[in-house]
């Protein structure tokens, strides 16, 4: 069963990656973006984990619910409404108990995916975050490490995709090459989540 | 990094101390990155409140002011602000007559501006929206996240903020905005690209010689890449691709808008071009508007807008207005 | 070479005629390359004419109209005009009043300014001449062709033109001028050097990672280079420098001037560091002006101009003016 | 004798020169100055060589007085006063005579160089083209050559100097080691002087 602690490991993981990744994540958002990826998300889990540290969030559903609003209050552009809307439906949907098993979490993760699919209208082969997102999510019954395989893959997948949402997507063909961002940082996402269940 | 700045993390907050310096018509809240007339609320006036990333000034905290808009919300460098800044920025204009957005179409922009308008209609505010998304070079928008907003932004917080000052109720203000909107059309050109504080050096590689057509305003390339124009043909370039998709009936408003780094000697230049354009097609002029307005950093380039207007419009357009960026009549 | 024009033989020509399309105010003469105020000569009123070398936009031809100047005379790129210019400006709008021509100091505006006075003289035309000297970057001016007239400029040519749109006889319009001059010091920085369209490549070499100290108006280098700065540093360091020579009883007149390329958003940041130097130093600040007025071109920098003003002179800064760059009151 | 013709072949000797070296002129005019000097010339004598063609002046005086003219109401900046004041004060010292002699070019030449001292008040050694200028005058009397020389050896002494007037003079010790674009067009002038000599 996974506690309160678990998913405060998964997201000081989480903001950990980030702090490593930022500058890799603003460059791929250079070419195709606006050059802000990195920086966003490293000021949004930096919030988060000094709002785990500071308000103790004692159940999971609590621990990610609170991490959502965070974002949502400190992050802005597209990854912050997106990525609060991710942590917060997952949380809302995990309840209050003070335990969850893998596929509760599963499915609360998959509730989480579709919020932030009908929020931002993405559907995958979009080149977004949802396309490291969903086969996360489908691979998740197959564990913790399948997962991070299939976010890691859907995010390099993101390479030869023509982008329909987004900033990528003004660009048209000339988006098609470049890795998206925001499927490089959930793959962080989903890495974190991994390492956070190897202990 | 050839930066007029302390550290990178510290840039907007020192631009609104810079503005708080500056503006004592303005109130500034630093700590929340809220820019507020110093007045507000106005009794019985319908409030505008606008933002959006910061590097575009003076869009959005350079139009706060009696005629235009009541408060400006500034996100980080090209990231939109969060909702709890429009939130904020809605409850201390609000005077009642409710409050209206003006959101540029970015992903970013509609989610966060989204979520403020919850926030505030739950403190019992009512909340409007105007979205502005008049960039052309945006096509076929099935496929993409749809226009983005530019030039036009200018336009609808000017005259929506002239007809708010006039005491219009809430939904009139809104349509007005709309109809603003609906008439501007706008296609930018940059002969450079910008740098981000953040980053530190150029969002893309533009040899010399070359520029990008069809740039949008967050130092992302355009949608094509050629051997470096003219100004006339730059113009011939621009002009015609705004006018294959609006046909303006009424005299227009143009906005020859620089992009942040060319000198205002090569916008009056390019001005002269689109101008000459206009007068081939058989497009009437009402008023022109030369100048960095709504700007992309560093970037060297230039936007054009027209926006159609009739009789009202043009009346909206001329009233007074009193703000850091644009200031007539009073 | 990024630049948005034609050819770099029409630029100032080009410019002229966008200009005219974009101010019904002004009636520009594109081919003798003067810029008049649509209404003058006014009666009973003192005429301010001034001019200089383009690149420096919106100075001058920015800066004609009601309460600033009467007319503008805008040479090539960095190239002062010719007397021809001016003797003809100062027909056009000499109302019997007499003519200030405002020159900034340097050797060919002030030659070409001189014998434009005496063509205008031979013409029947009274002429006073306030010369504008605030660089304090030029120091032992007996071995230098003395002090540049850079930002003060801007406060001459505002306030001594209030004085005349109050009807003021011209002994007492060029006093004031002079008053403002007097009181009035610049330092410039730059980031980057500026590219004439005629050259084509930029005026000096400054790698990534350095600054000039000291710089001019025309993309001349400073006096000294550095290793780059923080924004801070660099107020201190401007602020200081003019400070040492200059020490104001009064509150001052801050204008923080964008040379050409660097953001507003990097400007306000500046402007904040600037008023932080002068509260340590206790300096009392009356208003702030920030944006790109004196420019260079697409130079990247900032320069930093305090002007002593007495109670006098703030009214007449506070006056009404209507210009493209410079508007209030009306 | 030198007649009208001779120092109209002056004055589009100097035209055809500046036009060649207009590019050499603004770079130097570039480290030291605002990069406009060749530009300058080149319109003032373009200009220059369309009023000979159009007014066709019969005397030597009138030749150089009409050339000063000219330079004054096309050049601006500081060259146009200088070279104009040099011009037609050389013109007015010739008086009308429909010829003139070396002797007497030499002298009116030297009451030009003195009217650009007067009116820009710059010394020998101040780096600028009285450093070409004077030398020049003081060698007319060993012939043309002479002076043509003595004029380029005065341009390339500017090099070492430090400016005291113009705006290389802003640049203090950092203006020593450039060559003064003023001087080098003032030697060009000479130079043009000695060609239309030699027929
Ligand atoms: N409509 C959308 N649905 C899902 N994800 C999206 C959408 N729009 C953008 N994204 C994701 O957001 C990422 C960009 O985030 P970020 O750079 O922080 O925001 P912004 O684009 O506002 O600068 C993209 O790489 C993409 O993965
Ligand atoms: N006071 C002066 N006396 C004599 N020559 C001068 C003086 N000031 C400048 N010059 C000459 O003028 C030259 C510069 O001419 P130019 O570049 O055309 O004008 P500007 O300096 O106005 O741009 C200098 O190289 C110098 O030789
Ligand atoms: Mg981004
Ligand atoms: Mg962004
Ligand atoms: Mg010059
Ligand atoms: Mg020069």
């Amino acid at each position: 069963m996974l506690d309160a602690d678990f998913f405060r490991r998964w997201m000081t993981a989480t903001a950990a990656s980030v702090d490593r990744e930022a500058e890799r994540l603003t460059a791929l958002d250079s070419p195709i973006g606006d050059a802000d990826h990195g920086t966003n998300l490293q000021r949004g889990f930096t919030a988060v984990r000094t709002a785990l540290e500071k308000e103790e969030p004692q159940t999971p559903g609590a621990v990610l619910t609170l991490a959502g609003h965070r974002l949502i209050s400190t992050v802005g552009g597209a990854a912050g409404p997106l990525y609060g809307t991710l942590l917060r439906r997952t949380g809302k949907a995990l309840g209050d108990a003070a335990e969850v098993g893998e596929e509760q979490l599963a499915e609360a993760l998959r509730a989480g995916v579709d919020g932030v699919m009908r929020l931002g209208g993405a559907a995958p082969g979009d080149k977004t975050m949802i396309d490291a997102l969903v086969p996360a999510v489908d691979a998740l019954g197959d564990g913790f490490a399948a997962a991070r395989a299939a976010a890691e893959e859907g995010a390099v997948g993101t390479i030869a995709l023509r982008a329909r949402k987004g900033r990528a997507s003004y660009l048209g063909e000339r988006s098609i090459g470049h890795q998206d961002p925001g499927a490089t940082s959930s793959a962080l996402l989903i890495a974190a989540l991994a390492e956070a269940a190897e202990g | 990094m050839r930066m007029l700045i302390n550290v990178p993390e510290t840039v907007v907050a020192d631009a609104l101390r810079g503005m708080a310096a500056a503006y004592p018509d303005l109130t500034v809240d630093v700590e929340n990155r809220v820019i507020v007339r110093r007045d507000a609320p106005v009794a019985g006036q319908v409030a505008l409140v606008s933002g959006g990333g910061s590097g575009h000034e003076p869009l959005h905290g350079g139009f706060v002011g009696p005629g235009m808009l009541s408060a400006a919300c500034p996100g980080e460098v090209f990231t939109s602000p969060v909702p709890d800044q429009m939130a904020r920025a809605a409850a201390a204009v609000d005077s009642g007559a409710g409050v209206l957005f003006v959101v540029k179409n970015y992903t970013g922009d509609v989610l966060n501006f989204d979520m403020a308008a919850e926030l505030a209609e739950d403190e019992g505010i009512q909340v409007a929206k105007v979205l502005v998304d008049d960039d052309v070079a945006v096509t076929d928008s099935l496929y993409t996240a749809g226009r983005r907003g530019t030039g036009a932004t200018l336009f609808v917080e000017k005259i929506a903020g002239a007809a708010a000052a006039e005491g219009q109720p809430l939904e009139r203000v809104e349509s007005i905005g709309r109809q603003v909107n609906a008439g501007s059309r706008s296609f930018g050109v940059a002969l450079s690209a910008c740098t981000t504080p953040a980053k530190g050096s150029p969002t893309f590689d533009l040899p010399e010689g070359e520029l990008e057509l069809g740039i949008g305003i967050h130092g992302e390339p355009g949608r094509e890449r050629r051997a470096m124009m003219t100004s006339g043909e730059i113009a011939d370039f621009a002009v015609h691709a705004i006018l294959d998709d609006l046909a303006p009936r009424n005299p227009v408003l143009v906005l020859v808008n620089g992009m942040g780094a060319t000198p205002l000697l090569e916008l009056y230049g390019f001005n002269a071009e689109v101008q000459r354009v206009l007068r081939e097609r058989g497009v009437a002029v009402a008023r022109t508007l030369v100048g960095n307005y709504v700007t992309s950093l560093d970037m060297a380039g230039v936007s054009v807008t027209l926006c159609q207007v009739d009789e009202e419009l043009l009346r909206l357009w001329d009233a007074p207005v009193r703000t850091p960026a644009l200031r007539w009549g009073m």
